[in-house]
């Protein structure tokens, strides 16, 4: 791992992109005992609109806490793929839900595209879980944070009655990562 | 202008579709209200009572504070002043003595007219200045996403009232009365009509004319208080939540409990303070 | 006659009779000591030649009202001291930002909070430059006599209509409420700017668009120009911006209308500094001060000198730099515990030594003490002659 | 009674401005319209007695009915 | 379990962990962004554990309401932004002179008057030092991470018992909302000051009583010690005066018994100076870029370092003219339009080059921006890639 | 602490002087105000009456903000709070609810209250706190050398209405009862008996309590509209310019033109604020 | 009728603190009290009926009737 | 006339000191060409108590505006004279009401005493036109405002009915100066 890695999770407003990247930099930080600092995009998009959110994950302390170059992005939706691809850096990944994104944008990044929104109707019945889908097959394909550590952070977040939904979804997004890195 | 209401330019029963776009702004929608905000609603209410008026565009100022309701005059065309939180009425009393043959409307939110702005408020009240007050009242702080305002009814949820409010509330009407404003109403989105003919009555008026107009945030009090259908909120608090003065006429203390009464309810004649100033202006100059 | 044309009055009614001759019409104010009387007799004077004149609720009020007005094409003004002037933080930052001319006066007197109110101080000079929250512009003259305190009331609507943001005017309670011979210019003995109004389509009007470097013209409500005024940031047209280079712009503009213009705003009086060893910088009250001790000591033969700005802000940097190029030590009579003293150090850009010499006492500094600073000698507080010391009742205005 | 000859009605939804609140669907006394997703659409055109109301509760400037 | 004491959270939140570990018991405020999480925050916990939360009908009424809880004995605190603090400036200044301990934290957002709600700016530094009237101590603390937020609001409030007065919390939108892993420390790991109360007989007890150069204890309200308290200028027993001697030295005791302890109050961080031949001077989020940028140029062999203050108020006078005397350099990046820098010009005292790096469009400084200053490179705004300069709509918090 | 007046400890039909002295501050006196002023005579009452309730000095708090009347606490040996115009009752509102213990009491003027104040006056009405709010109502703004206040009867002179008043007054009692002040009553001082009955039950009275108390400026008021006595001042304004409940009962509403009603106007109960907070405590601790 | 035995009072001024606004004199019902300057003094004290009135309109703590 | 002459008026509250001080002043600036500035202490003596008020009478410009060390000073209460003969200058002169002021303090100064108050009442029958007299006498005594310059100035600032009543009060300042002068 390089001195700062670089995540950005974008969707829209209601889509949980923001909790998708407090979890991920949870599980790093809290344990998977790395330093990570998450930021947001703050203002109208909390009232729909592209919604963004960021985090830097080090082995040192974090100083900057926005990207400057970014090694792995979640797009949801084309609005937010189109607005925030560009800080992508070479040789970086580019996770885009398939059922949404249809103009895919084109650079020295590795594209993976998976219908995440209806695998997580057809699979569990509820479109709610797509981020935690995201969450998971996003860790399968960059390997910043462990299986185990995603997973606690994930269970740490979530209703007591929904603990086995996610569970399952992150499992789903683990399997599915594996597929599409082929 | 007298405080006898005009024949309205435009008959209201007819059904075509009223064109606001003269009123509106090129290119400014749609606006930052959320879906199901109430604030637009009451928007074209007023819009439709000034275009009754016939007033000029030119002669009338629309003056605001901060807040969602607040963002009101960026989208309309008049002369549109938004200014800073609570003081949209400080703001308004110099401009209308400045230039008294404005017809001042000023767009305030329950929380910029009654907290931080409440001593504004009475003030404005308690001077007569010829000036119309719409409290676009949401129950809640939308613009700074949710937290308690002096309307929050008790027992309800905000980001700042985890465990129900406990605070008492304002009666946006008795104080207008009490401090002084010579016209007192109150009106709904939901009754967007009706508004639309007090609000006329209020711009007619001559003196200070204050309006509770009650409308909807379901982003954060619909949400934090479980009320999921933007139309169910504006059915429970509106609909629901008052009735006319016809109805409340027929109606017994019990039944009128928890019931807000829409209408016109009060109106008196005091001089106007401009006028006032006019004559003593000429006291001082010896006419 | 001359002595039609001269009336024998105290600092603040010399204030009311330069706003008045500015052309101000609209007053509205909260009374507060010592610069209640500019208020009183904005209150009289106003409705004999058809001015407004308001009493608001409180301060934020007043300052709020003052922008109204001027929005409703009226040169208008408040005046206050400390506790008010802090309350019009917020209203005066938004002057700033929407770039309305007005006039704001600050008398004032001593403490932080309530202090001592009919005491006079100059504890406000950096509150003037930076009581506002964010980055603004500031443009604050200090007069020092009644006569130039109605000189630069007038200099103030003035650079209020040309740079279009509010101007301070910033004077002590010794000044305030010490008569003078004043005379009272004749129509047109003085310049007035009359404010810039839009003569293009109103279809056309951008209140905020600069061209050739100006600012632009501004349109009063009612005329025909139906325009926007927020206190976001907005674009030339006056509608709100996200747009983050015009954030930027926006923001620079409005501080760089005024510095740089520094020259053109600038304004010091220069005593004795030619040949100068030491200077003396010193504004309001201590300039008179001030004054009488450089006046002493030339006549002994000591090679003083004073830099008196009466533009404290933007603050007189190349005056300073000029100064402090010349003399050995540059003395700084505040009567505050050191404010304009860091100005004067930084400016001074280490070319010379800054020595402070304050007095927060409510009494001004003395001239003996200035002279005392100025030849080195110990300075003491105590043996002043000029007022008595007594435990004084007090009000709290 | 004499039913009055039916008089028609055309819907205007301008979907820039519709935010898909769906107070004109809820509140339309005769259900002429229905949410589609998170735009208003029209499903009973027939039914419409042009009362206007979709329009004066429509929050966004979105939906008009004019009469044919 | 390590997991326990760490919580992932937003600076915002922090804060309001560091109050509720000082000991804070009771918050007063008014909603406005971006601090509103603090205010959200202190309204779920202090009921839980027995403390008060009060929303107040605006700013002026939350400073005061604290200032009067900090009289019935408790640590109290609010929270504003912009528009609020300069609201709160009178209150401040009351509480400056009535030497009550409380803490007002200011999370900065973008612009004068109501700017740009939702964006960060550093545009409040000057203000926090000389926002009330008079001659008053600031101590202001300027946290750059989210588990400084923690700490410096213990600390905040640990120095507002110690010395009597209000203590500010300054840092930005990007440190308010930003989350990092956190560790909240258990009971008695950092050293929480207790509120000194007298042990005298109550006839004996003077509120403002010197004692070994030390502020006097400070009674609460109805526990025996009746006492009076009031903004005007007070005698030790804490009654009006208008004695001359009294007002000076009460006056001048407010502002020295800051300075005289500047060395406890500082602190700094000194990250690469020993062999530095460029110095950046940065604070808040401004730091985290300069921090980034120093590490990138060292790595590149470029002898730069960094002094990161985080008390900026006193300011560390004596750590930049250390600085000042070692580099040729010191560039001050900030997201304002030139505030501090003038302070570091002053304290460098001419030993060095002093360089701005200012930007208002509400994005923090780039690291890139920093890098190419600390290079002599020409900065350019907008070629930086960190987001997107799109038209956004705005909110108005 | 009841609604209902507890027996008063001191009987006060006796013709017996009272001491005030262990309730005035040593070396205090003589006060700053003017030969005349009324607040001298509101503070007796209010001793007197602080007396009757039995309270411990330890246990009250008197909080005042800017102006003439704002300087009473200095002079009395109670836990004393001089603060900033108009923002007495926000700092009392801080420092009841840390110490609900301490029996509040606010002193105010007609314009620190009213005018500055207006908004922490109705906000402190609405949350009704334990606490009395006395307003020293003397016309003018005394402390700056008088300028007009919001009660300055039209038609009188200050120095900012040299013409005349033409500003409408507010009526303090109307104000406070329609933002929720639980009692609220008039006194004067020349009633000063009645008054520190009046007093004692504002004091005694849970919840917020609002007194607008009719006193004289004889160094201003009086002088600018050439009222010559002290005495005359006061009976122009209190004697003649009021009435009491009982008198006003048999009077029309023609005599009542221009008289002011003395007494306690309004009494009501609601949860006293600092008790529902107690319950949101339990409720958040689960309890 | 036959009269009560009168009875009498004793009246302490405070010249320290009497400010001389003749409040008390001008309201007492029996005109026991007249003011001397700008002090006000007893003229006719055995009309004093003790009923405190002058002590308890009196501003500023300056005067009062104790029973002999 | 040396580079200032500094005057003080001193009485209580009501007796009209202040407007003494202007009125002088304004028969120096206005009426007499020369430079001149007044100033006063500001506070509670407005409401009783011992009042002041300074005059710096100069042919240049006058800069420092309180008294620094006073040339002529009038006392028309004890309380006043005590509180504020400390400055007077070596040489100066001191005016006393004899009427009120017995404890005459004592310096290197020329005191001049005159029963004022007894004469205003005597001879006009009104103890308010005092401060006219002793004003008058101090104008004859320092002789730094010539006789027409305090007229006009004492005419421009009584109201009309009164014209006679303060003309005549002067002429008796006037007159007495010479007796007390001796
Ligand atoms: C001085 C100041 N304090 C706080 C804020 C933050 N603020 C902006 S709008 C608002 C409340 C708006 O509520 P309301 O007036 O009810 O309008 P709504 O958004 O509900 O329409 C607040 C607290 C501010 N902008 N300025
Ligand atoms: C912020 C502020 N504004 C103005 C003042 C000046 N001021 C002091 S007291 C006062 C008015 C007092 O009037 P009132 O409350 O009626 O009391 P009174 O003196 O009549 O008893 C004013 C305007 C101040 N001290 N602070
Ligand atoms: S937050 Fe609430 S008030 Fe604001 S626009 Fe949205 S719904 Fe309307
Ligand atoms: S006009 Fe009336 S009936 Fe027709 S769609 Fe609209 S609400 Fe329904
Ligand atoms: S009311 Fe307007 S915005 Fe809402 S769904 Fe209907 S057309 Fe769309
Ligand atoms: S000025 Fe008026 S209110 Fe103040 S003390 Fe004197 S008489 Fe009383
Ligand atoms: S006690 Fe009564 S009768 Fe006696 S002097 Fe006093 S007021 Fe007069
Ligand atoms: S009322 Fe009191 S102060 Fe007034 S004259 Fe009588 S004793 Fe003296
Ligand atoms: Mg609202
Ligand atoms: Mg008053």
């Amino acid at each position: 791992m390089s001195r700062r890695y670089e995540m950005r999770f974008s969707g829209s407003g209601g889509q949980g992109m923001i909790l998708a990247g407090i979890i991920m930099a949870e599980a790093a930080s809290i344990y998977g005992g790395k330093n990570a600092a998450q930021s947001q995009s703050y203002g109208p998009e909390s009232r729909g609109g592209a919604s963004r959110s960021e985090v830097i994950i080090s082995e040192e302390e974090v100083d900057y806490p926005k990207a400057t170059s970014i090694d792995a992005m979640l797009a949801m939706t084309q609005e937010a793929c189109a607005k925030y691809c560009k800080d992508i850096k070479d040789g970086g990944i580019l996770l885009i839900d398939s059922d949404e994104v249809k103009d895919v944008p084109s650079g020295n990044f590795k594209v993976c595209s998976f219908p995440i929104t209806s695998i997580a109707i057809d699979e569990l019945g509820k479109t709610i879980v797509a981020n935690i889908i995201a969450l998971g097959m996003i860790t399968e394909l960059t390997k910043i944070v462990s299986h185990e550590d995603i997973e606690k952070a994930v269970l740490s977040r979530v209703p007591a009655a929904f603990l086995e939904l996610n569970k399952k979804a992150l499992q789903i997004g683990f399997e599915k990562a594996k597929e599409v890195k082929g | 202008m007298s405080t006898q209401a005009a024949p309205r330019t435009v008959p209201y029963k007819e059904k075509t579709p009223f064109d606001y776009s003269s009123y509106l702004r090129k290119g400014k929608l749609p606006h930052i209200w959320c879906p199901g905000c109430g604030h637009g609603i009451v928007l074209k209410s007023l819009l439709r009572a000034i275009d009754a008026t016939g007033l000029n565009k030119d002669d009338i100022a629309l003056v605001s504070g901060i807040g969602c309701s607040s963002r009101t005059p960026g989208y309309v065309d008049f002369n549109t002043l938004h200014t800073v939180h609570g003081r949209s009425l400080a703001y308004a009393t110099g401009l209308k003595l400045a230039k008294p043959k404005l017809k001042v409307i000023v767009i305030t939110g329950d929380g910029d007219a009654l907290a931080i702005g409440g001593n504004h408020f009475i003030h404005a009240c308690r001077r007569n200045m010829d000036m119309t007050i719409m409290v676009y009242n949401n129950y809640i702080y939308g613009m700074t996403s949710g937290q308690s305002s002096p309307t929050t009814p008790q027992g309800m949820i905000s980001t700042t009232a985890k465990y129900g409010s406990i605070e008492p509330v304002f009666d946006t009407c008795d104080i207008a009365k009490a401090a002084g404003a010579t016209l007192v109403g109150r009106g709904t989105a939901y009754h967007c009509q009706e508004l639309e003919k007090t609000i006329y009555d209020a711009i007619m008026h001559k003196g200070t004319a204050v309006l509770d107009i009650l409308d909807s945030c379901p982003t954060y009090y619909g949400r934090f208080n479980k009320v999921k259908g933007n139309s169910e909120l504006m059915e429970i608090a509106e609909k629901d939540g008052t009735v006319s003065q016809a109805q409340a006429a027929k109606m017994t203390t019990e039944q009128l409990q928890g019931k807000l009464v829409r209408g016109i309810l009060h109106r008196t004649e005091r001089p106007e303070y401009c006028e006032e100033y006019e004559k003593l202006m000429a006291k001082a100059q010896g006419k | 006659m001359a002595g039609k044309q001269k009336k024998f009055i105290q600092g603040n009614e010399a204030c009311a009779e330069g706003a008045l001759y500015a052309g101000c019409r609209f007053y509205a104010g909260y009374p507060i000591t010592p610069s209640t009387e500019i208020m009183e007799i904005m209150a009289a004077r106003l409705p004999r030649i058809g001015g407004a004149f308001i009493q608001m609720e409180d301060e934020i009020a007043s300052v709020s009202a003052i922008v109204g007005a001027a929005l409703g094409g009226m040169k208008s003004m408040t005046a206050t001291s400390g506790p008010g002037f802090s309350l019009m933080q917020e209203g005066f930052g938004y002057a700033c930002m929407t770039e309305v001319p007005c006039v704001v006066v600050n008398v004032m007197r001593s403490g932080p909070s309530t202090g001592y109110p009919t005491g006079p101080s100059q504890s406000d000079v950096m509150q003037a430059k930076w009581g506002t929250h964010g980055d603004h512009p500031a443009i604050v003259l200090s007069p020092s006599s009644v006569q130039e305190a109605l000189y630069e009331t007038i200099r103030a609507f003035n650079l209020s209509e040309i740079y279009r943001t509010p101007v301070t005017i910033l004077y002590d309670e010794v000044i305030g409420h010490m008569r003078e011979a004043v005379t009272i210019p004749a129509p047109g003995d003085i310049e007035v700017v009359e404010r810039q109004k839009p003569n293009c389509p109103a279809s056309e009007y951008k209140p905020y668009e600069v061209k050739n470097g100006k600012v632009a013209p501004l349109a009063a409500y009612g005329e025909g120009y139906r325009f926007h005024v927020t206190g976001l940031y907005h674009a030339a047209d006056g509608f709100p911006t996200g747009n983050f280079k015009l954030i930027q712009e926006a923001n620079e503009r409005l501080i760089s209308k005024v510095e740089n213009n520094r020259e053109h705003i600038w304004k010091n009086e220069e005593f004795y500094l030619d040949d100068a060893e030491i200077g003396v910088f010193a504004y309001g009250v201590c300039a008179k001060s001030a004054k009488f001790a450089v006046k002493e000591l030339r006549k002994k033969g000591v090679k003083v000198g004073l830099l008196r700005p009466l533009t404290i802000w933007p603050f007189p940097d190349d005056a300073v730099l000029e100064m402090a190029r010349k003399v050995k030590t540059i003395i700084v009579p505040e009567m505050n515990l050191g404010q304009i003293i860091n100005e004067v150090s930084r400016a001074s850009k280490g070319q010379c030594e800054v020595r402070g010499l304050f007095r927060v006492d409510t009494d001004p500094i003395h001239p003996k003490q200035i002279m005392s600073a100025i030849m080195g000698k110990p300075v003491d507080a105590t043996v002043i002659p000029n007022e008595v010391m007594i435990e004084r009742d007090m009000i709290d205005g | 009674m004499t039913e009055p000859a039916k008089k028609l009605w055309r819907i205007e939804i301008n979907e820039k401005l519709c935010k898909g609140c769906g107070i004109c669907a809820d509140f339309c006394p005769t259900n002429v319209l229905e949410m589609k997703g998170i735009i208003v659409g029209v499903v009973n055109l027939d039914k419409c007695t042009g009362c206007q109301l979709c329009d004066l509760r429509c929050p966004d400037f979105a939906i008009q009915v004019f009469p044919r």
